[in-house]
């Protein structure tokens, strides 16, 4: 197989071109379904059977929850590419994950703790998700740390992709053992039967939620990884014919 | 001839520090008996080649053989043929001098006392053995990382900036120790400032230009 | 001369053997964690109670706390004095898998702190109101843990050795990654003192050993070769 | 060894390390990780009886009862094959209810099991009230059916 055209998408010129084209696709997309499901999760679902209005904030908190993991995955792929390939794109690319999985993830945890009010009486519990997204929080914050703690970009690229690829590892351990610690303190719940867990009436909008919050991640992938490579091409020629 | 065929070739190196583009398609190759000197002003990438050869700095483009091959994905096989004298001794100052070298040379080749004690005797420190080398001078912890050099019975010596902290006495040992290697078929590439082998019949240069 | 290329498990004995032989010399340095261990966990039952049966409950907890805590004061200084001195650039150079040397520089880091902390833990578990019953587990737990920390921990200092404020940042690294052997180690312990089989989180301790011991020393290198480039 | 081999044999022991640990991870998962008895278990004699433990099920639906002036609660947990009565003083989680999953921490007392604690949580269902009414006869015909299948109680490992 022909690897040019992989090479040819990774150049800088070639890749801030097509991400200009393609952001402002993701961000009206986004927009308009995180304003659709909004609508549809807030006014038209209805209450829960238990929870009542409280339920609502699923449509934020899960959907950022889920984002949070995904964007880890996506930037451990980015740094284990960069790292084996030598691809500065895609070092790139995992440096613009970072910031925006730890805003997912601190969303997720604002939300949760926000929702544990009403559900658990207490703004923070030390729920199994609840706690491994705070580890994962530290995980994205001792990225960053490490990142802006080398002055040479190309060195904080592989250290931090060699740490992302430790973490990506680590993730599911973390995740499992936190799960396991945690029915120790939390009861662990008793499921009644195989039936869907979730009503259709209130799944349609939370899909409609993640969808747009997968564009949105996009979106905003796109436009860090265009001030990237800005950043780092600052001194090469296209940019100065661009220019 | 101790290391037949050992050719070294660099073709077309590119190497940039941060923003810097430093090394612009360096190109060369030493042949057994060579004793190349990397020469230049300060700044001008003479440490930053030598460490690229090492495969401590990643070069951007270009191409290392070795031995009519290239040394991708045969590091460690080359850098087992690799004597490197960089900037810092690598000593331990709360270890012996013998220590120091059966600790870090041995890592490389199985030695006995005799000839850790010949090579001390070589680079004149024979006397000196048993001190920790925190309580050597600059100059005799500079020789007993010239020891570590010889022990590692390398075919190519990377040596940047060999005769820091030496004395005049010690700057002949270098040149000695240099002028005997290649004269066993050895190769070295060396960045100096000051004179060093400049009239000697194995000596190559290779100017760097800013 | 025409030297005998030295054999990689010799040459990683020879690293082994140098740092034991450092650590001997420098031995108020190695006993410094060990120290900071028995402190930690007297200011427990200062914070909160003085009474044993009390402190039980939490005690397999604070051992694992502190244990953690003071393996992560000791690896800090693990790499700063190899890679400042240029020693770590040799072993680059040297020929040799690095990936062995590093991991034979964790196997005495740990025989140097991690063990000592293994052999004090019935003393300081005894001052927590640990019965003598979950000695073998807290040891075979801490056994477990402590090299599994050296050897992520050995990750993180490579990472962080030539950075600014490397030391908090390590712990920063390190601690999340680290939750899982706190959270399986302490367990054991409880388990043992509520009468249950403590061997699902022992085992789960040894997968996750066996885990970084075969993947640890490759992240290590790869760190350690950024941290000799500048 | 030429390098090569050297390669080999890394290889080799990284591949066994991780199948070390697979293994290791995998007997784990069989040993019994879960920190409470079902009911069942209690009946079969599985729990000791001389120390603190933890007993998980369902609260039958009918079986809570409030001592009128006093703290004190009773009510029955199952797992549709067996069930143990537990009575318990002070306030009950607010997701406490019936038919819904506890966790009661506490001592056997006989055959009833005194809870110094119980905890309750909410569970995986999202669903409009209509949808739960409408669900309520047949969970309540499950809860009565002799031999439900047993893998309806098995506790999915901490969810929220």
């Amino acid at each position: 197989m022909s690897w040019t055209w992989f090479h040819k998408l990774a150049s800088p010129p070639h890749a801030y071109r097509i991400l200009g084209t393609i952001a402002p696709w993701f961000g009206w997309a986004s927009l308009a379904l995180i304003l659709l499901a909004t609508w549809w999760g807030l006014v038209k679902a209805p209450a829960d059977y238990q929870q009542g209005d409280g339920f609502r904030i699923l449509y934020v908190h899960a959907p950022s929850a889920w984002m949070s993991m995904f964007t880890y995955v996506v930037m451990a792929v980015a740094a284990g590419v960069g790292l084996i390939w030598r691809i500065k794109l895609a070092h790139a690319a995992a440096a613009a994950c970072a910031p925006i999985g730890a805003s997912f993830t601190f969303l997720a945890l604002a939300t949760g703790s926000i929702w544990g009010k009403p559900m658990w009486g207490t703004w923070w519990v030390w729920d199994a998700r609840l706690t491994s997204e705070l580890l994962l929080l530290f995980l994205y914050l001792g990225y960053m740390a490490l990142r802006a703690s080398f002055d040479d970009p190309q060195r904080a690229d592989r250290a931090s992709a060699v740490l992302a690829l430790v973490g990506v590892i680590n993730v599911p351990i973390i995740h499992y053992s936190v799960e396991w610690w945690s029915t120790l303190h939390q009861p662990a719940s008793v499921t009644k039967f195989d039936k869907p867990s979730i009503d259709l009436a209130m799944l349609i909008p939370l899909f409609i939620m993640i969808v747009g919050f997968q564009l949105y991640f996009g979106w905003a992938v796109s436009r860090r990884l265009r001030g990237e490579i800005l950043r780092r091409e600052r001194n090469a020629n296209w940019l100065k014919e661009a220019a | 001839m101790a290391f037949d065929g050992a050719v070294f070739e660099a073709r077309e190196i590119n190497a940039w520090r941060g923003d810097r583009h430093i090394l612009r398609d360096v190109s060369f190759s030493v042949r057994p008996g060579e004793f190349l000197k990397v020469t230049g002003p300060n700044g001008v990438g003479k440490t930053t080649l030598l460490r690229v050869i090492c495969g401590l700095l990643p070069a951007e483009t270009g191409e290392l053989s070795w031995r009519g091959q290239s040394i991708r994905g045969r590091r460690d096989e080359f850098n087992f043929e690799l004597g490197h004298l960089g900037h810092l001794n690598s000593l331990k100052g709360d270890l012996t001098a013998r220590e120091n070298l059966k600790f870090l040379a041995g890592l490389r080749t199985t030695l006995t006392a005799e000839t850790i004690d010949s090579t001390l005797d070589r680079v004149g420190i024979l006397s000196r053995g048993d001190l920790p080398a925190r309580s050597l001078s600059a100059g005799q912890k500079r020789r007993l990382a010239l020891a570590r050099l010889l022990l590692a019975d390398a075919a190519l010596w990377i040596l940047d900036e060999p005769v820091t902290n030496l004395d005049t006495a010690g700057i002949r040992l270098v040149e000695e120790l240099i002028v005997d290697h290649v004269e066993q078929g050895g190769l070295a590439i060396a960045a100096a400032h000051q004179r060093l082998l400049d009239d000697a019949p194995c000596l190559r240069r290779l100017e760097l230009e800013p | 001369m025409s030297a005998v290329r030295t054999p990689t498990l010799a040459a990683a004995r020879l690293v082994f053997q140098r740092d034991m032989t450092l650590a001997w010399r420098r031995w108020d340095e190695v006993a410094q964690p060990l120290i900071f261990y028995v402190v930690v966990t007297t200011m427990f039952p200062l914070a909160t109670t003085p009474d044993l049966s009390a402190l039980r409950e939490i005690g397999g907890g604070v051992v694992w706390v502190a244990a953690l805590l003071a393996s992560l004061l000791a690896l800090e200084s693990l790499f700063r004095a190899d890679v400042e001195d240029g020693t770590t650039e040799q072993w680059v150079l040297s020929g040799q898998p690095l990936g062995y040397l590093l991991l034979a520089k964790v196997a005495a880091h740990w025989v140097l702190t991690g063990l000592p902390l293994v052999i004090m833990s019935p003393i300081v578990g005894t001052g927590l109101g640990l019965p003598t019953s979950v000695w073998g587990v807290l040891m075979f737990s801490l056994l477990l843990g402590t090299g599994t920390l050296s050897i992520l921990g050995g990750i993180g200092a490579a990472l962080t050795v030539g950075v600014r404020r490397g030391s908090v940042l390590l712990s920063l690294l390190v601690l999340p990654l680290a939750m899982p052997l706190l959270i399986f180690g302490s367990r054991a312990v409880t388990m043992q003192m509520d009468g249950d089989s403590p061997a699902g989180p022992l085992q789960l301790l040894a997968a996750i050993f066996f885990m970084a011991l075969s993947l640890g020393p490759l992240a290590m290198s790869a760190a350690i070769r950024i941290s000799v480039e500048n | 060894m030429t390098p090569r081999q050297k390669r080999m044999v890394t290889v080799v022991a990284i591949v066994a390390g991780v199948g070390i640990a697979t293994a290791f991870a995998l007997k784990a998962f069989n040993q019994n990780l879960l920190y409470y008895y079902s009911p069942t278990q209690v009946h079969a004699g599985e729990a000791p009886d001389s120390r603190s433990i933890r007993v998980g099920g369902l609260v039958e639906n009918g079986s809570l009862k409030r001592q009128p002036g006093s703290m004190e609660v009773t009510f029955v947990l199952t797992d549709y094959q067996q069930t143990v009565p537990v009575s318990y003083t002070g306030v009950l989680p607010d997701l406490f209810r019936e038919g819904q999953g506890v966790i009661a921490r506490g001592k056997m007392d006989g055959n009833r099991f005194v809870a110094e604690e119980v905890l309750a949580k909410h569970d995986e269902n999202y669903m409009p009230p209509e949808v739960a009414d409408s669900l309520k006869p047949h969970m309540d015909a499950a809860n009565s059916a002799a031999g439900a299948p047993a893998a309806a109680a098995t506790p999915a490992p901490g969810s929220t």
